[in-house]
């Protein structure tokens, strides 16, 4: 249970400093430094546990048909790494307090730093790799905020995506290695994991688990070749550097490999890749560090060196070089969490962090100068400090290794980084703190506030004691965490400052004459360098991400090119292709065996007619006018064609949709241009060509194909029931209104919207740029004077009773025979807008004052109740019913609930059609300039005076 | 379940005709009405779903005539969770839209009910063809919701939407025609009982058809080559529809996953998993291609909206694997990635609307009002769509990942997954250090008059990050659920016991299918037909 | 009482005639349900009809449609054998202009209708003060004669029965 | 007969489909137009031919032709009536708004300028 | 009987509708085109009529009766169209 | 009888055919729109009225079915063929007739209502700019 609060403190804590900032900078550095003190008194209680040799575990399920479960141990690495994070980690959070200047948002550092720290304890205590790299990736993210934390830096914005875009590649692949791992043995709970070596490395998938997991590692403690980020992630505040970039985040990798050693090391596939990424990058960080005049560079190199080191330790697959490994960690963090915040009080105090603008300061800030001093003096490997011990053990380790039979490559190499090693660590020394005292310092140096140069000296006093006394103060830290790591039992190891004379010894000594030679030959070396061209990772890493933009955007931005005729066709293409490939699917095709009806002459007639307007309409599709006659006749063909394969129901709705569609066009056709140009080049009228003809082979063929073979439907059911079941004699409206009423209450529904987003669209027409085109619209084409002639509308006078009755007729024999309410709306709709069209806007509007969206709302309403109807009976929605009532003179006739669900499509189709075309006409208006009608013609014979309208 | 199944689909409808008829002129009142509907919705929703995971399928049978012949609801697991998904999305884009986007076009509120009746159809209905009324019902409402308030971008957007649904809508007519042409049924479950037996000189037509329909399910799901309308249309979408439309991509993948194991599943004989071998590739193809949109984007919409299309790259991946694992996997991304697309959106329109003519513009600019609280939704939004921990996206791609092992092409899916995973990353990466942190090296900060802390759309966008919370949360029981939700897509004889009565099953082929899954079917065929309200 | 509901008998006499002629066949069911709507929809769509004209001279109606439907039997005889036998350069097609003593909108409507149906005119354009009548005529060697036959044969009749 | 049927589907389908591919928004309408007509008639063929034998209950009737394909058909018209209105206006809109009516939204351009079309 | 004199009727109105056809697509004026149009509507009144009289059956009056009626009401759309542009003004 | 009554209605029928031919093929034939314009709107009405009246009388005599609702086909082509020919000479007039030219004049004042607005001078509509403001006595929708 504490042990699964020690994870969660951080996070819960991190909403304290956001609340606590209100009550000032030490009020919210006392609140996040508790919570961590919190979770360290946590740890620290289950230390004699965990010196005892126990393992403490935990364990929630949470997403168990995955492996993915909250359960956490601690055993002695997680102990060591724990206290490492959480104590390092209350340090850092006091050091920033006095780090961080009055316009840093404190309270967003703090939440910031207690969602990493708590991510990072996560990894660490973690017992199942799926919560592992759930932690894992929250580290990259917290450090990503942490690392763009001053914000206004282009260098921290950068590094953190950097950053970002390193570890989480790392962190990608390795979910995948992770994920083989868990599937190799069947669990992903680590300490099974841990029991199933020789499981693992037997299996044909352990090369590629290694190598993914490898990479999570290297990319996340800057192993060579994925060390170039971490320097730039040196623009973070000097805190974040400290506490991310030297003992903690970057040495999650090295605790990966530590706590996987058991079960993937000791293979040559380990040895070659853990160890030579391991040496290169010791090597080569040092050398690189040697020669930054930046002080956090210096110290960020150092540090990507000496994780290399701790690397290459735990590559050597050695239970000895495993010991020495976790050494170097404790050594490593004290003194270089304690060299971080020394650069930074110098930062701090005297402006700059350019060696070469430093020096002397050992009179102008003595606390801090002794402090970084010691701790750069372990840093070199001198003794009597804790740098020298672990050193000493790893060039023994390195002398006894053998690399591809050459034995004396590893210990060169090894000495040359030691080497290497002491000069930067003398350098720091030499240049920052001796020297004269200048008076060009960007600032007035001096010596910290006690809080600020407190926390390193604590640091520096356990590198001291550490150094002087080893086991007993390191000892059995030691002990423990190597314990763990192995997995069995301890080598024989001693920690001792004194190992007598052995080759350490002299490599030793030779890396600090050597160290101290190359010092002194800095100068001229630095200017060698200088003139040398080097790879600059940054420049690499910008070149190659903005390479995969540009790539990126060359893909997408061409491919979507915004052209909807390129959409279009390769939806088309798509199509024919897909169903091309169903159909093909099989070798042999069998042809239909279904008769075949013979040609007769009306729909010979009816075939030349269609296809002659097809072409027509293709080739003189640029006159929109001609263009939507041809169609028109293509509709009346068509419509023909449902009366001829008796249909027709559906010629009357085609008919009436036609007309509809035709006064719709027309509408809009008065606004939009008249022609179309022709801009079409030839090969792209017979690419388009082309994919209409293959388009139209395929739904010809299909339709061939399935009209010569016979079938059984369910609608036999349907003929059978319409009169019984459902009162009618047209089975085609029957279907409608009741076997699939429900497609019929969605299709009035569609049409409703239609007509409400029509409203919408249009509404919006007197706003924008679309009004001011209205509002300068110029009629091009001359018109009549004659707006209402008398003729017209005289017959529409006589022809709306008419039409009216004829849509009564067609609304009530639809259950009987073709009709319905449908039709019998287009037909009054079609009454109405004749109306419209006769005697103008303003006029029928006046006198219709109908409610077209309340007109569209009630048919919904009377639709839908008509199936509630049904549910308050306990019936299903929609069920219908159907009697016989006679009443005297008229007789016997037949009322059905189909027919008040008809109503509703009824009124919804008038609302619809009204509503659209009816508002659709007041762009006209606009465009028109002309007044809104009173007087239905402009000249009325019979009335006596002139009409008001001229008048006015 | 009583009459409770026809709720979703007629209470917004009724909703809707009520806010045209009584209230249109009272936006106040239209948000009442539509937000408690919703609400309404919702807590129907949850009684479905409760209902649904103690039960098997159930049928509502409209207009009480027998299936196949009339058009029949099925409530399961599966159309049950979509209900509530779509319920819950709802409610967060009405309370968001309600602080002032309805108000700058007309009938947004009666749009908004009928966009979710024609979802919630599409969920429920039994019947391939009332499945297209559905498609239309929904698509209408999108085009009315999506041009709200026009201005040019999103016309000429809408333009392209419009036409290319409409092509969709005509393929779609084709593909079920040819389907009925070859069966002669349109009920989904009887078209399980009848497609293994299609006699092999049919089956070509049959294939044909169904691959066709497929295609018009993959234009809805933006599947790549047919993805095109995406980008525009949500990148130009009114902010609250495209959060809404989060969920419109899901109804294609719904229609894929339902038809395409039921009809052409394991029992469909010569044409088993008929649509698995088109569906891969394209998906592969079309989580890669979006997440290269992601890192090519120079507007956030624009990221977004292939952010988007990235995400139903991973679910297409996930469904098309058509294994009961990987059903349950794909099922929980689809939760996810719905909440993490419309959290996108709706604060991409926060920060929009504070960053004036700069607009969506990935470009340096000064900073903006409440750029802090925006920085943290967007930041969490943004790795949820990543797939990065804490929040749901990397639970579901773990989930993926896992089922996907088995599978032939899992190097290839797993490659594409995580290599595309970083491509978000980054993209997302980049976006964020523009909006949020160069900012802060340019002076002055950029003054909209937005200014008030917009409490309704901050409580919506924060909802959805806090469902993606509790996704992540509560994964355990929301993944126990969706096992057994997959385990009924598997097991047929299920769904077309309750459609057709058990009868049918035994009439059918398709029985192994519970063997295959190794789940037993829980439904009780009988009872489930007599409950069926007959 | 009366005349607010049955304000035009003719009207809904020939509504009724319509609605039988649509369910073409007869049932006393059918005949009251259409005087029904023979009764409401004119009441419905009195606005869009204002000042309809009171027609009373039945007689004369009659007579003038048995005239009409003649005049449009031979029109057609006659049309048709100018369209087929004549060539085309030997038509002798024009305008004439028909001045109007009829004012009433209906009257004039049925007058140009009527020309349109009968012997080789077609009613093309009235004046803007509906004062004069533009016919087209296909084949009129005596443009006079036609304008005389009009006004006699028709517009006379007319103005019987509307004013 | 069915050939001619199948036929007059797929050259209504072609026309349709090119002219959707064409540049303005009213020849993509027009083609629309003809697709849906294409689809219609394809539809009402998924019944098979029947000439004279309307699905309207009579006792004098023998056979009568396979309603459903109708009744789909109707919606269909319907719903694309429905679908058309829109697209009309919204093309109108559009137009009104950016003043062209290229299906883009690009400005007006010459034959020679290029093969965007 | 009839049965030839139907048969002459499909040919007559058959050869109608090409002629209109014609007119149509040769023009000259918009004028031309909607009354070719127009009277197709006409004649396919006519060929649904004789059809109803070859197959003994009043099924597709209505259909004719809705040809007559929206014939009439395109036409004169058309030419409000051509007259003033905006047909409902 | 019956043959009577079939010579009857098929004579009706090829006659209504024959007009039907004769009044497109006018539409072919005639010089221009005006001349065009009397076949179909004359011709075709006849002849399709004739096949109209023989449907009638065909199912009324030999189906043994009283139909009578071809009338009401008839009264509505009656009633709209005149409206059609005027709208459609309208339209061609308007684009390709001079009415100081081609049309005689009205005899009165006013000139042809497509022309001549009553009461005004002008006589060709020039294209209308956006200046007019327009009077709204009707509220929009
Ligand atoms: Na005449
Ligand atoms: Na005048």
């Amino acid at each position: 249970m504490s042990l699964t609060l020690i994870v969660l403190l951080p996070f819960i804590g991190a909403v304290l400093p956001a609340i606590m900032i209100r009550a000032g900078r030490n009020a919210c550095a006392t609140a996040t430094g508790s919570v961590t003190l919190l979770a360290l008194i946590l740890l620290a209680v289950q230390a004699p546990a965990v010196f005892s040799g126990e393992v403490i575990s935990v364990r929630y399920d949470w997403l168990t048909g995955l492996g993915l479960n909250v359960t956490f141990f601690l055993d002695g690495l997680g102990f060591l790494f724990a206290s490492l994070i959480l104590g390092i980690g209350l340090l850092i959070i006091i050091y920033a307090r006095f780090y961080l200047s009055k316009d840093d948002p404190m309270g967003r550092f703090y939440v910031f730093l207690l969602l990493f720290q708590g991510a990072m304890v996560g990894i660490v205590l973690s017992d199942n790799i799926l919560l592992l790299l759930i932690f894992w990736e929250l580290t990259s993210l917290s450090s990503f905020l942490l690392i763009g934390y001053w914000k206004h830096l282009p260098e921290g914005r950068q590094g953190a995506r950097m950053a970002l875009t390193v570890t989480g590649a790392g962190g990608l692949a390795m979910i995948a290695g992770m994920l083989i791992l868990g599937n190799i043995v069947g669990s992903y709970d680590l300490s099974v994991i841990l029991q199933n070596t020789d499981l693992i490395q037997a299996s044909p998938l352990y090369v590629p688990a290694l190598i993914l997991i490898l990479l999570g590692c290297f990319t996340k403690s800057a192993q060579f070749p994925f060390h170039f980020w971490l320097p730039h992630a040196m623009a973070a505040p000097t805190p974040v550097s400290a506490y991310l970039h030297s003992a903690t985040m970057v040495k999650a990798g090295i605790f990966l490999m530590a706590r996987m050693w058991p079960v993937l090391s000791g293979t040559p596939e380990w040895f070659y890749i853990v160890a030579t990424a391991g040496l290169i990058t010791m090597v080569m960080g040092a050398w690189i560090a040697l020669f930054k005049d930046d002080l956090k560079g210096l110290l960020a190199y150092s540090t990507v060196s000496h994780l290399g080191l701790v690397t290459m330790l735990f590559g050597f697959g050695t239970p000895m070089a495993a010991v020495a490994g976790v050494f170097h960690i404790i050594n490593h963090a004290t003194f270089k969490a304690a060299l971080f915040m020394t650069a930074g009080i110098i930062d701090h105090e005297t402006g700059t962090r350019s060696i070469r603008r430093l020096g002397g300061l050992m009179h102008l800030m003595p606390v801090a100068a002794t402090i970084g001093i010691v701790a750069a003096l372990s840093m070199a490997g001198v003794a009597p400090l804790n740098g020298f011990l672990s050193k000493e053990m790893m060039l023994q380790e390195a002398w006894e290794t053998t690399w591809f039979d050459l034995n004396w490559l590893v210990p060169l190499l090894a000495t040359i980084g030691a080497l290497f090693s002491v000069a930067y660590s003398f350098r720091f020394v030499v240049h920052v703190f001796f020297g004269p005292r200048r008076d060009d310092y960007p600032a007035h140096p001096h010596d910290p506030p006690f809080g600020m140069w407190a926390p390193p000296a604590f640091l520096v006093v356990l590198v001291v004691l550490i150094g002087l006394f080893p086991a007993v103060v390191a000892g059995p830290l030691v002990a423990v965490t190597s314990a763990a790591v192995i997995g069995g039992a301890l080598p024989d190891y001693h920690l001792a400052l004194w190992h007598g004379v052995n080759p350490a010894l002299g490599m030793s000594i030779a890396a600090i004459i050597g160290g101290l030679l190359l010092l002194w030959r800095h100068g001229g070396l630095s200017s060698a360098m200088e003139n040398m061209s080097r790879p600059d990772a940054k420049a690499m890493f910008d070149i190659v991400i903005a390479r995969i933009v540009g790539l990126s955007r060359l893909i997408s931005d061409n491919l979507h090119d915004g052209s909807l005729q390129r959409y279009l066709s390769v939806m088309i293409v798509a199509a024919v292709a897909i169903g091309a490939s169903g159909f093909y699917a099989q070798a042999d095709h069998l042809a239909g065996t279904r008769a075949i009806l013979p040609v007769t002459l009306p729909a010979l007639i009816g075939w030349v007619l269609l296809v002659v307007s097809c072409i027509a309409v293709v080739f003189t599709h640029h006159n929109r006018l001609y263009c939507l006659l041809l169609s028109g006749v293509v509709g009346l063909i068509v419509s023909l064609g449902f009366v001829y394969f008796s249909a027709p129901d559906l010629a009357l709705t085609q008919i009436s949709v036609e007309v509809v569609t035709v006064i719709l066009m027309l509408l809009a056709l008065n606004i939009l241009p008249k022609e179309s140009p022709k801009e079409s080049t030839t090969s792209r009228k017979f690419r388009d060509g082309l994919i209409a003809s293959i388009a139209g082979l395929g739904m010809g063929g299909a339709v061939w194909a399935v009209m010569t073979r016979d079938y059984a439907s369910i609608s036999d059911y349907h003929l059978a029931q319409s009169y019984v079941g459902g009162g009618g004699n047209n089975v085609v409206n029957v279907i409608l209104v009741d076997f699939r009423g429900f497609d019929t209450f969605g299709e009035i529904i569609v049409l409703g919207i239609a007509a409400l987003a029509i409203f919408a669209l249009i509404e919006t027409v007197t706003q924008g740029e679309a009004a001011k085109r209205l509002a300068g619209w110029v009629v091009q084409a001359r018109r009549s004077k004659d707006r209402h002639p008398l003729m017209t509308v005289v017959a529409t006078r006589v022809m709306l009773p008419l039409a009216l009755m004829v849509g009564a007729y067609i609304f009530l024999r639809g259950h009987g025979e073709p009709g319905g309410g449908f039709i019998a709306g287009l037909v009054v709709s079609i009454a109405l807008i004749m109306q419209y069209m006769a005697s103008g806007f303003g006029w029928a509007q006046n006198r219709l004052k109908a409610n077209y969206h309340g007109m569209i709302a009630l048919g919904v309403l009377a639709a839908g109740i008509t199936g509630l109807a049904a549910v308050v009976g306990g019936f299903p929605f929609l069920t219908s019913d159907y009697g016989y009532v006679t009443w005297p003179i008229v007789g016997t006739f037949e009322l059905a609930s189909a027919m008040g669900f008809d109503l509703g499509v009824f009124l919804t189709v008038v609302g619809a059609v009204m509503l659209a075309l009816a508002k659709l006409s007041q762009v006209e208006r606009m465009a028109g300039h002309v007044e809104i009608n009173v007087e239905p013609m402009d000249h009325d014979p019979s009335a006596a005076a002139p009409s008001p309208s001229k008048e006015a | 379940m009583g009459h409770w199944m026809i709720v979703p689909i007629v209470l917004p409808a009724i909703m809707a005709a009520l806010i045209v008829l009584a209230v249109r002129h009272d936006i106040v009142l239209q948000r009442v009405f539509s937000i408690a509907a919703t609400v309404a919705m919702v807590a129907v929703a949850v009684a479905l779903v409760v209902y649904a995971s103690g039960h098997g399928p159930e049928m509502y049978a409209l207009g009480a005539w027998p299936a196949p012949f009339g058009i029949v609801l099925v409530l399961d697991r599966l159309s049950a969770m979509m209900v509530l998904l779509t319920s819950v999305l709802g409610l967060g884009v009405v309370v968001y839209a309600s602080s002032q986007w309805d108000k700058r076009g007309k009938h947004f509120h009666a749009l908004f009910q009928f966009q979710l009746m024609g979802i919630n159809g599409a969920f429920l209905t039994g019947d391939v063809f009332n499945l297209f009324v559905f498609f239309e019902v929904l698509l209408i409402a999108s085009y009315g919701l999506m041009l709200h308030g026009a201005g040019a971008e999103r016309l000429k957007a809408g333009v392209q939407y419009v036409v290319v649904n409409l092509t969709g809508s005509a393929l779609f007519l084709i593909g079920v025609g040819l389907i009925y042409g070859v069966t002669g049924t349109l009920n989904m479950a009887d078209l399980a009982v009848k497609v293994p037996l299609v006699t092999e000189g049919d089956q070509a037509l049959l294939r044909a058809g169904a691959l066709i329909l497929l295609l018009v399910f993959a234009v809805k799901a933006a599947l790549v080559p047919i993805h095109f309308w995406l980008p525009g249309t949500y990148a130009n979408a009114p902010a609250p529809v495209a959060a809404l439309f989060a969920i419109m991509t899901k109804v294609g993948a719904y229609s894929i996953l339902r038809v395409y194991s039921l009809a052409f599943g394991e029992g469909a004989g010569d044409m088993a998993w008929l649509a698995a071998p088109y569906l891969m590739p394209a998906a592969l193809v079309t989580l890669a291609l979006g997440m290269t949109g992601v890192l090519a984007a120079k507007r956030l919409n624009g990221l977004i909206a292939f952010a988007v299309i990235g995400s139903m790259g991973t679910l297409l991946i996930a469904i098309s694997l058509f294994t009961p694992d990987a059903m349950s996997a794909g099922l929980y991304y689809l939760l996810h990635s719905t909440f993490a697309g419309a959290a996108l959106f709706l604060i991409g329109d926060l920060i929009m609307a504070r960053r004036g003519e700069q607009g969506d513009h990935l470009r340096t600019a000064p900073g903006f009002h409440q750029s802090g609280l925006l920085a943290v939704l967007f930041f969490g939004a943004a790795i949820a769509m990543a797939g990065m921990p804490p929040l749901s996206g990397f639970v579901g791609k773990l989930l993926i990942l896992d089922a996907a092992r088995e599978s032939d092409l899992a190097v290839w899916i797993w490659s594409v997954i995580l290599v595309t995973s970083l491509m978000c990353i980054v993209g997302f990466g980049r976006a964020g250090s523009v909006l949020f942190w160069k900012s802060a090296s340019v002076e002055g900060q950029i003054e909209t008059g937005e200014t008030e802390w917009p409490v309704l759309p901050i409580v919506a966008a924060g909802g959805m990050v806090a469902a993606m919370v509790a996704l992540t949360v509560f994964a355990a029981p929301i993944v126990g659920y969706l096992d057994a939700t997959a385990a009924q897509i598997f097991d047929t004889s299920g769904y077309i016991g309750a459609v057709l009565g058990p009868d049918a099953v035994t009439a059918s082929d398709g029985l192994s299918i519970s063997e295959m899954t190794g789940v037993e079917a829980e439904t009780d065929t009988s009872e489930a037909a007599a409950g069926s309200g007959q | 009482m009366l005349k607010r509901y049955l304000p035009h008998p003719l009207l809904t006499l020939v509504l009724t005639a319509v609605w039988m002629l649509l369910i073409n066949s007869f049932s006393m069911g059918a005949l009251v349900f259409g005087l029904l709507l023979g009764i409401v929809i004119p009441v419905i769509t009195s606005a869009f009809w204002p000042g309809r004209p009171k027609i009373t001279n039945y007689r004369g109606v009659v007579e003038y449609i048995l005239v009409v439907l003649w005049d449009i039997l031979v029109a057609n005889v006659i049309v048709a054998g100018l369209i087929l036998f004549r060539r085309a350069d030997r038509l002798d097609s024009r305008f004439v202009v028909v001045p109007l003593d009829i004012t009433s909108s209906e009257g004039i409507t049925a007058l140009a209708g009527t020309i349109t149906m009968t012997p080789g005119t077609v009613s093309c354009d009235l004046s803007a003060d509906a004062r004069s009548l533009l016919v087209h005529c296909l084949h009129a060697p005596d443009p006079q004669g036609v304008v005389d036959d009009i006004k006699s044969r028709y517009e006379r009749r007319l103005k019987e029965i509307f004013e | 007969m069915e050939f001619l049927v199948a036929s007059s589907i797929g050259i209504l389908c072609a026309s349709g489909v090119y002219l959707m591919l064409r540049g303005r928004t009213f020849p993509v309408v027009v083609g629309l137009a003809l697709l849906t007509y294409a689809v219609n008639v394809f539809l009402l063929a998924m019944g098979r031919l029947a000439i004279d034998l309307p699905p309207i209950l009579s006792p004098d009737a023998t056979a009568y032709t396979d309603p459903l394909p109708q009744a789909l058909v109707l919606t269909a018209i319907v719903i694309s009536f429905g679908m058309t209105a829109l697209v009309v206006v919204l093309a109108l809109r559009t137009y009104l708004e950016i003043g062209n009516d290229h299906i883009d939204g690009l400005p007006d351009r010459t034959p020679e300028s290029g093969d965007k079309n | 009987m009839i049965e030839y004199a139907l048969n002459f009727g499909f040919g007559c109105v058959g050869l109608a509708l090409l002629f209109n056809l014609w007119r149509l697509v040769a023009g000259p004026t918009v004028a031309d085109r909607v009354l070719a149009v127009d009277t197709m509507a006409i004649n396919a009144i006519a060929l649904i009529v004789l059809y109803g009289i070859g197959r003994a059956t009043s099924m597709y009056f209505e259909v004719s009766l809705l040809v007559a009626m929206f014939g009439f009401v395109s036409t004169v759309a058309y030419c409000k169209f051509i007259l003033r542009g905006d047909i409902i003004e | 009888m019956s043959f009577i009554l079939e010579i009857i209605i098929s004579a009706l029928i090829v006659i209504g055919g024959f007009f039907a031919l004769v009044g497109s093929f006018g539409l072919v034939k005639l010089p221009d729109l005006m001349t065009r314009l009397h076949g179909p709107t004359k011709a075709t009405t006849l002849g399709v009225g004739s096949i109209l009246v023989a449907s009638m009388l065909y199912f009324w005599l030999l189906q043994d079915s009283f139909t009578i609702h071809e009338l009401l086909i008839t009264l509505f082509l009656l009633l709209t063929a005149p409206i059609t020919a005027n709208v459609i000479a309208k339209a061609y007039m308007l684009d390709h007739a001079d009415p100081d030219k081609d049309l005689p004049k009205t005899g009165g004042v006013e000139g042809w209502a497509t022309f001549d607005a009553i009461g005004q001078e002008d006589d060709v509509d020039a294209p209308t700019t956006g200046t007019e403001p327009a009077r709204k006595p009707v509220p929009e929708l």
